[in-house]
């Protein structure tokens, strides 16, 4: 963060994302955008809206409509020497290209004895809430945390979109950058030029006392909401935002229930499987003394997204429901 | 040969892209005014083409369609009611308001659902088509798709496999020169997607999608192929989308000119056909005016029935997810 | 089991899949096996063997290499009338296929409003152990598990792989059967006949009194060997393999953990966001004050399978590793 | 037009495909004896497409390879003794013993990897030609892959991609008449994988894969047209794997005729081109007994190599995860 401008400036979280990679492109000869209408539409969400100008059409570029196509562009030119940022439009649709990223991407250099090196940014946009239906609100940053290989980031706010794209974009190792699009229009403090949140560490959003909230994503948000309505019930709540979820920073989130004895884990995925389990899981591995009531987890119920608007509600987690399982876990 | 083009065939074919255009026009404004959640991609344009397809298909044959899908239920005989129910995300839905634009689906119409997918369509109706040789009935498969769809290893794996199998499907390219906002030249090095046909070892054929009867002659021809058992067909028909990929904006385009647009108006396969009606006196103007409004009022009644039907209950949520 | 027949009989795993495999197309009209290299080779390991000669070409094809073709065809079928079995060769290779299976074989059914049944049993091969390296030995059953919609069984034992595979074709729902290729050879008691182990139970193979082992798959060998050398050292273990990971049998789990008071958790994927983690989460929320030791997991380290044999034997878990962990987990 | 066929360059090709005989039928023998883990495919009877194509290659040209891959990495330079000590899983093999026989590679000769996955090659060579055009250099990539991989969608997406873009990669696709144990004709319904082709917008053409000056010829045109900036083409080289997909068993296959394996037997591409070259004057059968035994001393020390060679350290497990 040391080359961040003092200026202070307020960015939407779409603007962010584009001055992320402005930035990168800026910095990087050998960085490219490659995705579906990434170049001449700028993105379906606008995210790249005057790159192509900018930066003109060698380094941004439109593609067919194949995903495993594209994801093998951004393996085969970074192994040989670029550094390619490939956008898949919808996190739903990696399941398209998964061999490409779990059997290529991920393992190349450990297949190659450390003889290739893979920095490939991949941008995809996640989460429910849009009414897009079953196909096109899914957070699936699960499979990509149970590959070893890939480093995984879910940005939470302009500020972290910007910087964690930089710094999965200087990374020599393939990152995805797990965005959501209910927060394309949130505003917040984006600094002008080159900053980087470093990957693998947490934050600590708000300070606190008796309880953990550790929560990913927009999920961040939610949480915070959450926290003042505890407070008022005399819970102080911490609550961290792991930024990075692949390598996950276990120590701060350990340090903060040492202290507080009381956790719940949130995002917005499926709860089945998802990445509160592992979270969990380490949690009680590590600071199972301190415990004074199991690791709570929020997420998305056992169904597929619906569409409709009334139960896209209920399927959705929010503040709401983590006070509430909060205070079922807390007996309150 | 394929059934002889009668009268009562060109009306029902003319009928049916009524419904689908009043259908689209007036969802397109529902989604515009905030009254339909999510995204509607209309069919605007391309009516010949579910039309020209669908006319010779029963309820026992399958059809697999796209996002862009309202336009193949419809022309598959999908209720004006349920469909708006669904796009609303209502209970009385035809699925339960669970799947909405890009998943509106109708199994007892042997319509497999719209898909948010690209691509997702066709590997599906392949195995429609593989379902019904084994169950040894003399029902075929449709997959509609996009140009841009083409692009995608789905299609050519499903193809592969169709035509290894001589499977009773036809692929049915509708090529509106657009995937999202990418131009057609900016996405395959071809012009006619059916030049891939002869790469799987099937027929390609083109036909200007723009033509109801052209379609209805063209299709004819592929599905009877599949019903002999003498395998699918890859089936381009050249047509235009004459809004936005989603909404009801046609002009002032950053990726397409307004000139392009006016030219595709001036083939609306609407006009076209009702043009080609009067001249064989088989609708006189009026009579066409009668049923656009005869339509219109249907459409009404069904906005009306979206409208008044109840929200699904919480308890939906986690139902349906297994049987 | 009611159906079983009570002559003992003893067969290879890869046998009893065969059987199982036969079972159902016998008393499946609607039943059709396809995949690659299944009908004239018998699959690469044998287990569709004979099937072709006796049932004919109707009921078993091999087609193209086509993951998401084949995954399309069982989605297609099964929706109208029929009731597949597919076949992926190696479980390495579902990501080809993914999106078929996370966004059409999962969610149709949901997606139209329950107007669809998809009565799909996928057959896929996991595991390492043969020196096939990182893209022919992987587990990647946590992919799946997140996936509502899906159903998934893991037989650790021939009379397990027959039952399950009879139970997984006979449920209306797609369930993916994770077979192992190491198992391969193992022999076990399997009846004649038609008999289904109910999915979704879990399976007690030793009763113990102060010790849960909970281990899927081939893990469970490892495991009753580990419960073993544990018996020796005082520690009388429970082992218990859930037979079928989706739906989870948490109640037979957190049963014995009330018992015993100490846990672990063993799978041979990769630890980290493998199945393990949902379990170890569940377990603490469920059981929490009966717990005298965190939930221990033991899984694959993070990295891709390696080739060498020298490396991999380090890799693949086995009662070794189980037992060293238990003893750090229990201060033994 | 490519480089006329100097007597060097025809003995080069003869060198490089006795080389891959000779290394293979060890290596094979190795593993039926277990002293090599894991399973080893072949390439013993398609000498002539690697060497046909690779003589035409420089460090800086990069290719994908299939899990048939040892083949190609000779033709690329690789050296028997790290290869050996790869499939032996040792820690001086190329990938430090991680990698084995389906994933060996050779980043500083240009050779990407072999693949486990078919229809794992297309897509990458595709990114490393783009590399090589975004980075302005005058560098081809070729992607070796075989008749079966090409129903992947991957081919197809890659294919279509690289006419798109007019990128300089060259697909070739190694007929060999089987995917595993099934036959081309019942995987695909057409006899020319070159057939699809034209549906990408790309040259497709087809070589007597068994003839190394045919083969060379073919890619020598396909390879300047890519270098000339006039994008990929799909060459076809008809071939034989005259072992079984996995190990060294040739005949007496239930999949396949002995009399089939005859057949192309008699094509042996090294006897072939011996032939040629001892009719030119070339290369006298004495000559080629000397290459013979020279590459078979060399064989013999690469196995010696990698039978003293230590296994890999434990701490190598959790290495080159990251970067
Ligand atoms: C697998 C996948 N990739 C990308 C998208 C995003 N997307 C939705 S529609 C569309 C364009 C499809 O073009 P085409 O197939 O020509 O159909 P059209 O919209 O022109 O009817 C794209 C890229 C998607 N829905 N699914
Ligand atoms: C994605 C994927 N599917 C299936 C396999 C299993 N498999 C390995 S080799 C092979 C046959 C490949 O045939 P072809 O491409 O013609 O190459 P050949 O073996 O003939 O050289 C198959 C099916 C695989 N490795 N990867
Ligand atoms: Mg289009
Ligand atoms: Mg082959």
């Amino acid at each position: 963060m040391a080359e961040a401008s003092p200026q202070p400036r307020n960015l939407p979280y779409v603007a962010a994302i584009t001055d992320g990679v402005r930035e990168v492109l800026k910095e990087q000869d050998n960085a490219f955008v490659i995705g579906e209408d990434v170049a001449g539409a700028g993105s379906v969400y606008g995210y790249y809206k005057g790159l192509l100008d900018e930066f003109g059409p060698e380094r941004i570029y439109d593609t067919p409509i194949s995903e495993e196509g594209i994801m093998g562009i951004g393996v085969g030119a970074a192994a040989t020497g670029c550094r390619p940022i490939v956008d898949i439009m919808f996190m739903d649709f990696i399941g398209e290209c998964m061999d490409e990223i779990a059997n290529q991407l991920a393992k190349m250099r450990y297949m190659f004895g450390g003889h290739a090196r893979l920095p490939v940014t991949v941008l995809t946009m996640a989460g429910a809430g849009a009414s897009l239906a079953a196909q096109h609100s899914q957070s699936l940053e699960a499979w990509l945390c149970h590959l070893p290989g890939l480093k995984v980031v879910m940005p939470a706010t302009p500020y972290d979109a910007k910087g964690l794209i930089i710094a999965a974009a200087r990374d020599d190792n393939p990152v995805f950058v797990v965005l959501n699009k209910v927060s394309l229009a949130m505003t917040g403090e984006v600094p002008e030029g080159a900053y980087e949140i470093p990957l693998g560490q947490a934050n600590v959003v708000r300070p606190g006392n008796n309880y953990t909230i550790v929560a990913t994503g927009r999920m961040l948000h939610e949480a915070l909401k959450a926290a003042q309505t505890l407070s008022e019930l005399g819970i102080d709540s911490e609550v961290i935002d792991p930024r990075t979820l692949q390598p996950f920073d276990t120590a701060t989130v350990v340090e903060s229930v040492m202290k507080t004895h009381r956790v719940m884990v949130v995002h917005e995925a499926v709860r089945t499987g998802g990445v509160g389990a592992e979270i969990a899981a380490r949690i009680q591995e590590e600071a199972f003394d301190y415990l004074d009531a199991p690791v709570a987890r929020v997420g998305a119920p056992f169904s597929p997204v619906p569409f409709s608007p009334a139960l896209e509600a209920l399927y959705v987690p929010n503040a709401e429901r983590i006070v509430a399982e909060a205070r079922k876990q807390l007996g309150l | 040969m394929t059934d002889a083009l009668t009268d009562a065939i060109v009306l029902d074919m003319h009928r049916c892209m009524v419904r689908i255009r009043i259908f689209e026009e007036t969802a397109g404004k529902l989604m515009e005014d905030g009254r339909i959640p999510g995204a509607l991609h209309l069919y605007v344009g391309q009516e010949a083409v579910a039309a020209g397809v669908m006319v010779h298909l029963s309820n026992e044959d399958w059809i697999t369609s796209t996002h862009r899908g309202h336009g193949h239920l419809i022309a598959k005989g999908g209720e004006f009611d349920r469909m708006f129910a669904e796009l609303y995300g209502k209970a009385t839905g035809y699925c339960k308001g669970k799947g909405g634009s890009m998943h509106i689906c109708n199994m007892e119409l042997g319509m497999l659902g719209a898909n948010g997918i690209v691509g997702g369509g066709p590997p599906i109706a392949v195995g429609a088509a593989f379902s019904n040789r084994f169950r040894k009935t003399d029902r075929v498969a449709c997959t509609f798709f996009g140009d841009g769809a083409s692009n995608e290893g789905a299609f050519h794996e499903a193809a592969n496999m169709a035509a290894l199998f001589k499977l009773p499907v036809i692929f049915v390219c509708e090529n509106n020169g657009y995937g999202e906002f990418t131009a057609q030249a900016n996405h395959q090095a071809i012009v006619d997607v059916a030049d891939r046909a002869a790469g799987y070892g099937m027929p390609g054929v083109v036909v200007d999608g723009m033509d109801a009867v052209a379609v209805y002659e063209a299709a004819g021809e592929a599905i009877e192929r599949a019903r002999r058992g003498n395998g699918p067909t890859l089936l381009e028909c050249k047509t235009y989308r004459f809004y936005d990929h989603v909404g009801v904006r046609g002009m002032g385009l950053s990726y397409r000119s307004d000139e392009e647009v006016e030219y595709w108006r001036r083939r609306d396969p609407i006009p076209l056909l009702e043009r080609h009606l009067a001249e064989q006196g088989i609708l006189s103007a009026e009579a066409a005016k009668a049923i656009h409004d005869e339509i219109t009022r249907d459409v009404q009644a069904g906005v009306e029935y979206a409208e008044s039907s109840p929200m699904p209950d919480p308890d939906a949520l986690l139902e349906d997810v297994y049987a």
